[in-house]
């Protein structure tokens, strides 16, 4: 169902759907009691929802593999400061 | 070698140069759109990354500050505009999918669907910072707040600037400027788009999710 | 040289040359007054000592832009300067106009000299470099105005490539980022926050620009570089100037009384500021190695390689280590200021003049290139120069650093007077360094007295003939 | 084959960044001007703190002092010097200058009145109250 699913579905227009459906997770996440598993856990959705427009949206999945691996160099650099920001405080 | 040049020229040196096209090859696939555009794009990249890290960092020093200051903020407000961005940028890519298959009013009605997306975008966060200005929320109100309204002023001027290119693309795509072969225009335009589309996806998690 | 015109570009750059000559001397002088305090007191006092210097430094960067701008114009518009007579005229104007208010800094008392212009219709006098009266600011406006007329009108009705559209923009832009200095707020603040309009606006953008168009015609002539390639990075590189630079004037905001969110947004964007210093030095070695012609003027080549790196080092290096509002917390307003200053205007617009300089004045006296002897000496001048002034730079580092540590920071800091004291030994390598410069200034001054072209070897000749 | 990088991209990039990032500052400056007589407290500037500046303006203090941070680094900094010396010995010490001592740096005498002295001094203590995120580090400047 799910490979019948993603044959009728263009992968931009998947990649979109899941893009809201991470978008709708974080925001309700939003409203739960703080904690350091959670953050890293929005954290990951975030960046995972960064990649997918890298790659789907920008197109960047046909690019060479070096501008891909900047793209993703540039989200963990930033995820990963981020993160380490929010473990310390 | 072409006939002498005139004397006070020099001799001239037969070195084949590396050109900009042979660098491009050699990494691969080129990007999408023109290359000028690109460089762009990591500069405003950096900016913005370096502008998140700070936040971060800045919070870790006032925990408490930030969380409370955060609460304030109108999240719904802020999903509704990651949607509508998310959105539009769909938009967009449709849009190159169309010109590809050389449709061209087709690629211009997608864009000028993103394009209302995006005013619908400015006119939430306009409402959103006069609700803020309104209960006296300025860049000296606090740290969070000067974050805040920097990040979020600094990328709405974003989004305006990249509907001013994508209305560009638009105009053009509708006069039949581009066509199955010749689309590099629309790809610079959604390259700078999704850009846009990404520094939201970090901010929106950021100053509005995470805490 | 192809048009006729581009001649009265000789008497700017002779005068930028000699007034160069008189900053340093003045900067010599400077230097010794800070290793006694009663040097020439009664004669010249220390502020009348640099304000000659820094605004002698203004006018001949000054002259040797309008130089450029009246050699590389007509060429580039493939047409004659619209009016030769009327740059000659401005050409006196503005030598003249400098000259009287350098003799009116050394001989009539500053309160008396403000007093007698008009200064207190239209206060303008008493801010770093626009020290000057009245009347020399609306001398200055008009001699822009001349200038941008002739080179408009010149590019007008000529071919319109980006390195004329650039130069002549970049020069408007200087002209419109004066007028800031006719404004002077009565609130101190304010009037510090605009003042960095003029002085920032100039050397950390406008100037960057005539920087980028010099630097590209000179590549462009001297390579045999396509100018597609050559503008197109231009205008890349230029880009990155105002996307660092524009909000990077925050880094001057941080201390003087303006918003606290200025810190950040300051240190942020600055921080970005040495990437267009960067990609200039890829630009230009890219050129240098894709070049398809060897040029006889060596020396120029040197000029135009020299003038990128040591850009990045003084405007890119220096100038990151006192941009972060921390660092900058403690360095604020010491001598680490004034390192980054000398090594930064050398660096960026004193060299990109010589370089150009170099590569048009043998042209303007009638020779592709000058003597294998006159471009020894001319580059020995340039080695020395350079050399003499990283050791000024890092002699004033130095007595920055002192001044931070001892004065800045510690429980029990120290006066500004006893810091200087144990600054000392900086300020005499500072003064030693400079008299280094001035030989070095001395002997490339030299290379111009030295007769003769550029002579090529039988082998080339015989090359060039078949 | 498409150019992949073309010189009107390049061209609209740097004029489209120009005018983006001038716009940012506008906005900041805006801002920054609705704050600014706030944090110096415009309200004290009497007239007599502006006749001081127009003094420490054409007399070209900063020649040799910094006033917050901006000048030369000739003679000490006058943002906190009221604070530093107060007012009296300010009073006395710009009509004692200059000192005469061989080899110490010298400061010109001026030949202020004495109304002209309250001036300055009342312009530098105006000076003395601008909020500027605490710097100098310390009272020395």
């Amino acid at each position: 169902m799910k490979n019948g699913l993603l044959h009728i579905l263009k992968p931009c227009t998947a990649a979109w759907l899941s893009l809201l459906a991470l978008a709708a997770i974080s925001f309700q996440l939003a409203y739960d009691k703080p904690g350091r598993l959670l953050m890293v856990f929005v954290l990951v959705l975030t960046l995972l929802k960064g990649q997918l427009v890298v790659d789907y949206f920008m197109g960047l999945r046909h690019a060479g593999p070096v501008w891909r691996a900047t793209m993703g160099a540039y989200l963990i650099a930033v995820g990963t400061l981020i993160g380490i920001a929010y473990l310390i405080s | 070698m072409a006939g002498p040049g005139p004397a006070h020229y020099g001799h001239f040196i037969m070195q084949t140069a590396l050109t900009d096209d042979r660098l491009q090859q050699s990494r691969g696939q080129p990007l999408p759109g023109d290359f000028a555009i690109w460089v762009f794009i990591f500069a405003e990249l950096t900016v913005f990354g370096v502008l998140f890290v700070a936040y971060a960092f800045t919070r870790s020093a006032h925990v408490d500050l930030f969380n409370a200051s955060q609460l304030t903020l109108n999240r719904t407000y802020g999903f509704a505009n990651t949607l509508l961005l998310l959105t539009s940028s769909y938009f967009v890519v449709r849009a190159l999918r169309a010109i590809k298959a050389g449709r061209h009013t087709a690629c211009g009605n997608w864009i000028a669907g993103a394009l209302g997306l995006g005013a619908m975008f400015l006119l939430l966060k306009l409402v959103e910072f006069h609700q803020d200005f309104a209960r006296g929320i300025t860049l000296s109100a606090n740290l969070f707040y000067m974050f805040y309204l920097s990040l979020t002023f600094f990328h709405f001027m974003h989004v305006a600037m990249g509907m001013v290119i994508l209305a560009v693309v638009a105009v053009k795509a509708y006069a039949g400027r581009y066509t199955a072969d010749n689309h590099t225009g629309v790809e610079t335009g959604a390259s700078y788009w999704h850009m846009v589309d990404l520094v939201w996806i970090l901010l929106f998690a950021l100053v509005y999710v995470i805490h | 040289m192809k048009y006729q015109s581009q001649l009265v570009a000789k008497p700017y750059f002779i005068a930028a040359l000699a007034l160069f000559f008189g900053q340093i001397v003045f900067g010599l002088v400077a230097g010794m007054q800070f290793l006694d305090g009663t040097f020439l007191f009664s004669a010249a006092h220390f502020n009348i000592v640099r304000m000659t210097h820094t605004n002698l430094l203004i006018v001949w960067l000054l002259m040797a832009f309008m130089g450029a701008a009246y050699y590389i114009v007509p060429e580039e518009a493939q047409t004659e300067l619209y009016s030769p007579k009327l740059a000659l005229i401005t050409f006196w104007v503005f030598l003249i106009a400098a000259a009287l208010t350098v003799v009116g800094y050394l001989l009539v008392p500053y309160a008396h000299l403000a007093a007698i212009t008009g200064n207190a219709i239209v206060p303008t006098m008493g801010r770093g470099y626009l020290e000057q009266p009245l009347p020399t600011k609306i001398g200055i406006v008009l001699v822009a105005l001349s200038l941008l007329f002739n080179v408009t009108m010149t590019l007008i009705k000529g071919r319109k490539t980006s390195i004329n559209l650039i130069l002549v923009g970049a020069l408007c832009g200087l002209a419109l980022l004066f007028l800031p200095s006719f404004y002077f707020p009565e609130d101190t603040v304010k009037a510090s926050y605009s003042w960095w309009w003029i002085v920032h606006g100039w050397v950390e953008g406008d100037w960057e620009l005539i920087l980028g168009a010099l630097l590209g015609f000179i590549l462009i002539k001297m390579t045999g570089v396509d100018r597609e390639i050559v503008e197109k990075w231009l205008y890349i590189i230029m880009a990155m100037v105002l996307i660092s630079g524009l909000v990077g004037i925050g880094h001057h905001y941080y201390y003087i009384g303006a918003p606290a969110y200025w810190i950040w947004l300051g240190s942020i964007f600055s921080a970005m500021e040495p990437i267009p210093f960067i990609l200039l030095i890829a630009f230009a070695f890219k050129m240098l190695f894709q070049r398809r012609r060897e040029h006889p003027n060596k020396a120029a080549m040197l000029w135009a390689m020299g003038t990128p790196i040591m850009a990045f080092l003084g405007a890119g290096v220096w100038g990151f280590m006192i941009t972060l509002a921390p660092a900058q917390y403690y360095i604020h307003g010491t001598n680490f200021t004034a390192a980054h200053g000398h090594l930064a205007f050398f660096g960026a617009y004193a060299m990109v003049s010589m370089a150009i300089i170099s590569y048009t004045m043998p042209m303007l006296r009638g020779r592709e290139a000058n003597s294998v002897k006159a471009q020894h000496w001319e580059m020995t001048g340039f080695w020395i120069m350079v050399l003499s002034m990283i050791g000024i730079a890092l002699a004033l580092t130095g007595a920055g650093i002192v001044t931070a540590f001892l004065q800045r920071s510690g429980a029990d800091p120290m006066g500004f007077m006893q810091v200087q004291d144990r600054a000392r030994v900086f300020f005499w390598g500072r003064e030693i360094a400079g008299a280094s410069f001035f030989t070095g200034l001395l002997v490339y001054l030299r290379s111009f007295f030295i007769k003769g072209e550029y002579q090529y070897t039988g082998e080339v000749k015989r090359a060039l003939a078949t | 084959m498409q150019e992949v990088f073309t010189k009107s991209m390049a061209r609209n990039i740097f004029l489209g960044s120009a005018v983006f990032f001038l716009i940012i500052y506008l906005a900041l400056t805006y801002d920054t001007w609705q704050q600014i007589p706030v944090r110096d407290h415009a309200d004290k500037m009497t007239a007599s703190v502006i006749r001081g500046k127009y003094l420490v303006d054409t007399n070209d203090c900063i020649g040799c002092h910094t006033i917050n941070g901006e000048g030369s680094y000739y003679a000490p900094e006058l943002d906190n010097v009221y604070k530093r010396r107060g007012p009296e010995f300010i009073k006395l010490w710009i009509p004692a200058q200059p000192s005469g001592v061989v080899g110490r740096r010298q400061m010109p005498h001026f030949n202020f009145t004495p109304a002209q002295i309250d001036d300055i001094v009342a312009y530098l203590q105006w000076l003395s109250n601008v909020d500027t995120n605490h710097w100098p580090p310390n009272i020395e400047g």
